[in-house]
């Protein structure tokens, strides 16, 4: 497993890994929204967190296509498939490096982009927290949403749009423990503890759901 | 928080930034160069016993 | 060791690929699957890798010392049209990491990386990237995938499919040696893999045959 | 057919080749040289008044400003290296743009981050989408997209040939930007425009600003030449490395 978790790293390093380009896709999201709302820093620094939150769930959807994709298309999947190892866990160890080779990488830049949105420094680090937090939450759904369409020839799109629902609850809480944060009259930890639990309720649903939808995917 | 922690910090920044681009780059330089060298010890064997069209690269 | 087949059938989408397939594998015995295209050999291999549910009918493993209710699936390894080899990986890479992550089945111990190059006569090439090799080193290279693990039974599309005559003897060969250590070997070929004491079953291609005769 | 393939790949190389061969003496001289002007304008920096205005953070503009103007003086470099590899088909050019866009995106980023550090004492806030600022940052997302084009492409010509194209239609598209971030920008917020550059520049800090300015120019082309370098090594150990693949074939 450890194997496992060490190539899907690898290949994500090497040429052509979407680790860079989701930063990229990131930050130009997050940049553009000032041309539309105009620069006024009161508020950017008002809508900062919730900008930064979507920017990112929609950075974090943008590799999730290829994570079982890549693997069907040259015959891994099919053997990752026969294996003793619970498909369960080895789908977990897939949700792992996708997490950490796109999505960790994601929640390291938001404290640049909150400077951008002119965010307070408390503002910024619950940003930082919550996304690290939340963001697993995104890649386990999100490995239910590929796992359904890994043998669609053009499923990139279609894993956004069938996961972008699913992940509402995320987004609300993520944002809502930021402003929480920030805010003073409204407490801060409810909403970030159903956060922490709504990750790890999907840790075991997202590789169960992928399992058995990649299972049923044979062809 | 004092200006000189500003000052201070920027030159950090840049000499970070810039040591950071100039090991990346010798370390990426002597990184092909030991392919290189690898290449060449296991090409000339290669070479000399299947293809005498090499070309030099040194 | 015996794997047994009884009364295959598979679909696709809502054709019958093949019905009423049954076959009895044991210890040291081959099974080459012929037919013309589409007649469903890459189906029924699927099926008993586990990766196609069959319509009808069952697959079952008896390993060596009463080992049973094991699924089929795991006992197996399937070298399908695709090489499940990462090009932007080195060989050695690839290689290293199905040994790592396959594991051996009990009954028998994987090569390691640089024998297993070394049988499909390629060793001198395992530190390069794998999409740099041309078609027929990269089946060989992902033939060399089934030695670094060792598994039972193997099962074999198109195994020679991009190669040269010198490259099917050393499967064949590779082969051989396989049967001879008492696994067994399920292959769907146009080649005659030049094989002693090997079943075969002619696979007619249940709907297709019938349609093209109306066509015809 | 193998011949005439062996002879082309060896004109190709010819030029490369020459590069290498220069680079070799030329690069002592020039990192050497960097390091004396580095040294020599950093005691400038750190001995020089500070501003009555704006006491010791000036001293941020010895880093701030030179590499401002390293991340456009490296998009020209890499516009006439498109140039280069489009017209000309030279096949050094290619090498060059790719080279210089990690260096570009590096000194974009010093500025950036300098810029920022400044902003902070100066104007009580990390970032204001200053038209002089977002513009600058806009280059930055180029440079970043740039490198992730040639990551992303396996054939170093064609990857070449396109992120060409890219750097060319952006360069042009630059002054669109400026004007239209300038636009918006004092459409917006007509009043508290901020202007960078502050007070005109008196000579006692012009000179250490010339000499960084001339320390960083340097070290670029240092950088840039090695980098080139590197990338040249890079693809003849692809290319013999196919070679290989293709021996082992034959010698079976």
């Amino acid at each position: 497993m450890t194997a496992l978790l060490l190539r899907d790293l690898k290949l994500s390093i090497r040429a052509g890994g979407g680790a860079l380009i989701g930063i990229l896709f990131f930050m130009t999201v997050v940049a553009v929204i000032p041309f539309g709302v105009g620069p006024d820093l009161n508020l950017l620094s008002r809508i900062g967190p919730a900008i930064v939150w979507i920017g990112a769930l929609l950075a974090a959807l943008l590799g999730l296509d290829r994570m079982f994709q890549a693997d069907r298309d040259d015959g891994s999947l099919d053997l990752l498939l026969m294996q003793e190892h619970p498909l369960v866990l080895t789908v977990l160890v897939k949700c792992l490096a996708h997490w950490l080779a796109n999505v960790l990488p994601l929640v390291l830049a938001s404290p640049l982009l909150g400077l951008f949105m002119n965010m307070s420094e408390v503002a910024i680090g619950a940003v930082m927290l919550t996304l690290l937090v939340g963001s697993p939450a995104l890649t386990f759904i999100g490995a239910v949403g590929a796992a359904v369409s890994v043998t669609l020839p053009r499923g990139g799109l279609l894993v956004s749009i069938l996961v972008l629902p699913l992940c509402i609850p995320v987004l609300i809480f993520g944002v809502s423990a930021t402003y929480a944060a920030v805010e003073d009259p409204a407490p801060f930890l409810p909403p970030f503890l159903i956060l922490t639990a709504i990750t790890m309720f999907f840790a075991v649903l997202g590789p169960a759901g992928a399992a058995l939808a990649l299972r049923n995917a044979g062809d | 928080m004092t200006h000189a922690f500003y000052v201070l910090a920027s030159y950090a920044v840049a000499a970070l930034v810039i040591f950071g681009l100039v090991i990346w780059t010798f370390a990426d330089g002597r990184a092909r160069r030991r392919e290189l060298a690898e290449l060449e010890a296991a090409g000339l064997r290669r070479r000399s016993a299947a293809a005498p069209s090499g070309k030099s690269t040194s | 060791m015996r794997l047994i087949a009884e009364n295959l059938s598979a679909h696709r989408g809502e054709d019958l690929i093949f019905s009423n397939i049954s076959f009895n594998l044991t210890a040291g015995e081959a099974l080459l699957l012929t037919g013309r295209n589409g007649s469903g050999k890459s189906t029924l291999l699927k099926v008993v890798a586990g990766l196609i549910r069959p319509a009808s009918g069952a697959i079952s493993w008896q390993g060596g010392r009463g080992e049973t209710g094991v699924p089929v699936r795991e006992v197996c390894h399937y070298l399908g049209h695709r090489n499940a080899m990462k090009p932007e990986l080195s060989v050695a890479e690839n290689l290293a990491f199905w040994r790592a992550f396959l594991g051996d089945r009990p009954g028998g111990a994987g090569l390691s990386v640089g024998e297993a190059a070394a049988a499909v006569e390629l060793e001198a090439i395992l530190h390069l990237p794998f999409g740099y090799l041309s078609a027929g080193q990269q089946r060989r290279m992902a033939f060399a995938k089934l030695l670094v693990a060792h598994r039972p039974v193997w099962l074999l599309d198109e195994p020679t499919a991009a190669l040269d005559s010198a490259a099917e003897g050393l499967f064949a060969s590779l082969i051989r040696d396989h049967l001879g250590r008492g696994g067994l070997v399920l292959a769907a070929t146009h080649q005659p893999l030049d094989l002693v004491a090997a079943h075969r079953l002619q696979m007619q291609g249940f709907q297709y045959a019938q349609m093209e005769g109306e066509i015809a | 057919m193998t011949d005439s393939l062996a002879i082309r790949k060896f004109s190709d190389l010819a030029n490369p080749t020459r590069f290498l061969a220069i680079a070799e003496r030329v690069l002592p001289w020039l990192a050497g040289l960097c390091c004396l002007l580095f040294a020599l304008g950093l005691t400038l920096a750190f001995t020089t008044e500070g501003d009555y205005q704006q006491g010791d953070t000036v001293r941020i503009m010895y880093v701030h400003v030179p590499a401002a103007w390293l991340s456009m003086m490296c998009y020209s470099v890499m516009a006439l290296s498109a140039l280069g590899t489009l017209v000309w088909r030279h096949p050094l050019a290619d090498v060059s743009h790719k080279a210089a866009a990690p260096l570009g995106a590096a000194f974009t980023l010093v500025a950036l981050v300098t810029g920022s550090l400044w902003g902070k004492p100066m104007w009580g806030t990390w970032w204001v989408w200053d038209a002089r600022l977002t513009s600058v940052f806009i280059l930055f997302l180029m440079y970043l997209g740039l490198i992730a084009l040639n990551r992303a492409m396996d054939d170093p010509s064609r990857a070449a040939r396109v992120s060409a194209v890219l750097i060319l239609v952006g360069f042009v598209n630059i002054p669109i930007i400026k004007f239209s971030v300038d636009w918006w920008n004092t459409l917006h917020q007509p009043a508290s425009v901020i202007r960078m550059g502050g007070p005109t520049i008196d000579p006692e800090f012009l000179r250490p600003l010339v000499v960084m300015a001339l320390a960083f120019t340097l070290l670029f082309f240092t950088l840039h030449i090695m980098a080139i370098r590197n990338e040249i090594w890079r693809r003849r150990v692809a290319t013999q490395r196919r070679m290989a693949a293709r021996l082992a074939g034959r010698g079976d």
